[in-house]
């Protein structure tokens, strides 16, 4: 797993240990009363899930990358991406430090490769 | 006997749900992607499979990392379609084919598989997109056995594990003494990557290699590992596993009905491909 | 590099749990099992392992019919012994050593294994009674690695297929590049079957056979499928498999330290069995 | 799966399939709260868990043969058995239709084989 992929974290053991807590927070968002429950008070939702300070941090700034590094998983991100009403394109424009349209031109550019 | 009678392979994107129950399949954005999905209708009509073998992969609806499979086999009488959690319409739930579920469990674990074996699963768009986009009216003409691949938590399975993995199905499918046609789907892809700096990574050439691959036969792309995979298809690219293994479960002849190949939808390379199994390795040897 | 040292094979009869809690270590019954344990123990005392690796099933604990696992590893920080259901007193929680899980779910996927990754597990009496027998005092001297092995719903992962898994985690076992010491545990049987009309069952000439080619090599027991184990050793005496893939773990020469074999405890043909890794094959080479 | 052995049930597919709610019922016993709910009330402890006919009637003739043909597993009967303060050789002695002692006494025999 010491492969080096540009732009890319690989999601293995390490990972998966140390975003274990925010994933299952996520995960919990498949029921809605678990996402009313996280919007209605996110500090002591995060407080059941034991989020580490790290992913709290990462949470409360809202950056995407952040939450990756804290261990977060694309998979389970997406239901959280999902509450706080962002897009595909809102999240891909944010990590790359693109605006969304800028974003979304460089997806259709690509259809040109 | 149990005939398999082709492959159809398909982007599962969640937004295509949404697009379908908010009517934009006219839409200049979706009408690419939609006008992919009537010649293939025709051909469902026409050629009327009894039961669909699904590989797919779960986006964490079914599994979490608790404990997570590498391969999963539903084994169910009923497959019901879950709330995810960012508003996908559900769907009706979807009759399963459990002495098909456990011919295939039965087949793969005597050639040396190490499934899950579920008798409760939900499934998730990438099992439902593909149902509605079939059958529009939601009134499901078939049953399904649903075979999840681990595309979430490394190591993964590579190319060529689940290349062996469709080939073990196949020969499970082909195995059933059931007189009933059988179509396989790869459900999930192409290349695309949602998270890290790399987002929005789309590799058309390399797509253009995998649809090309499952005309003539996808082997050679076993020669690739997960994780050239994951750098050569992008981070939730790997879902070409379940291509993969779909086409590896059919051997002999077939032949490419339709292709689409359309970027992007969200941020990924979307593609609709139907192959039919024109003749069976035992058919063509007779011949 | 890390290093196996050896492998210690040992029924766990759900009756030895409630035996250590009520202190019939002495009683006439229980006397021909509990005194096979002060040798290993000495054993242990002088090569302390640090690290454990088990090779067990799962009583119903951890895992349900919902989504059995052929083979599952434990890669927790910590596992808990949970309330079974019928009274064995639980034990105080074990660490993990999850460096050596990922390493060998890396190790074995890579060799074509499908294992389900677990990050949160429950362990039961095919744990938690050899870790009593080995350290009664219940302040626990090493680290656990928990490799489950589906004993419950067939189709069984056979006697081959368990080789193969052991001769896998026995590589990445030793591929680790800790400086630690490793036990393996194989934790079942011998012959037994609580259920049918064959209830009872014993088969002394088996188990004999069983525990001679946990000496000289388990590879001839290769030959029996999963039914035929079945048929040898009883309904659950096919947690022979856990035997069997601890010692394939074991490459090189070993010698047999002690062998307790007792008929019966509950319904169950007993056996304790230890047996050092003298050599390693890579050490056997060189020499 | 079609290999017959004597006075054995394999617990396959079909099995499995069969037994699903009286095992899934078993599986819940490792809750202490859960037995406690059966014995206060197992007819309607079993309604909850959807048993079949075919299960309740097993459960109610306490014949461990009939709770196999209805689906059950040994490995989660086995909680049942333990609510109802049987042991396994009561059980090895009720399947094979002997007394406990002559059950017992089989099982030391086979020491001499
Ligand atoms: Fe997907
Ligand atoms: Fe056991």
């Amino acid at each position: 797993m010491a492969r080096e992929i540009e732009g890319t974290t690989i999601f293995e053991g390490g990972q998966a240990m140390k975003g274990y807590q925010l994933n299952k927070m996520c995960f919990s968002f498949n029921d809605p009363e678990n996402r009313k429950a996280f919007l209605a008070d996110q500090a002591a939702y995060m407080d059941k899930y034991k989020l580490t300070k790290e992913q709290r941090e990462a949470l409360a700034s809202g950056s995407v990358l952040k939450m990756i590094e804290a261990g977060g998983n694309a998979y389970y991100l997406a239901k959280l991406a999902g509450i706080l009403g962002l897009g595909v394109q809102d999240i891909g424009a944010q990590q790359t430090g693109m605006t969304v349209e800028a974003f979304k031109q460089k997806l259709l550019d690509q259809a040109r490769q | 006997m149990a005939r398999i009678i082709g492959t159809l392979s398909t982007s599962h994107i969640p937004a295509i749900g949404n697009a379908i129950a908010k009517g934009l399949q006219n839409e200049p954005y979706w009408k690419p992607f939609f006008d992919s999905w009537p010649p293939v209708r025709e051909w469902l009509a026409r050629e009327k499979p009894d039961v669909v073998v699904f590989f797919y992969n779960d986006h964490g609806l079914n599994f979490f990392l608790d404990k997570m499979p590498t391969f999963a086999v539903g084994a169910c009488a009923e497959y019901v379609s879950e709330d995810e959690g960012w508003g996908i319409p559900t769907i009706p739930s979807v009759r399963g084919e459990p002495k098909l579920s456990w011919q295939i469990i039965n087949g793969i674990v005597e050639d040396g598989f190490d499934p899950v074996m579920c008798q409760e699963m939900a499934v998730d768009h990438a099992i439902t997109n593909p149902l509605l986009l079939m059958f529009p009216d939601a009134k499901w003409p078939v049953t399904i056995v649903p075979i999840a691949i681990n595309s979430i938590q490394h190591p993964l399975p590579g190319p060529k594990r689940c290349f062996d993995l469709g080939r073990a199905v196949g020969k499970a499918i082909e195995a059933w003494p059931e007189d009933k046609k059988v179509l396989l789907i790869g459900s999930g892809g192409l290349s695309h990557q949602l998270d890290g700096e790399r987002a929005g990574f789309i590799n058309k050439a390399f797509d253009t290699e995998c649809l090309e691959a499952m005309v003539s036969g996808v082997e050679p792309l076993t020669k690739y590992s997960a994780l050239d995979v994951v750098e050569l298809a992008g981070a939730q690219g790997v879902e070409l596993m379940c291509w993969i293994a779909a086409r590896a479960a059919m051997q002999g002849e077939v032949k490419e009905l339709h292709r689409t190949y359309h970027i992007p939808i969200s941020n990924t390379a979307s593609a609709v491909q139907l192959l039919s199994h024109t003749r069976a390795v035992e058919t063509a040897k007779a011949a």
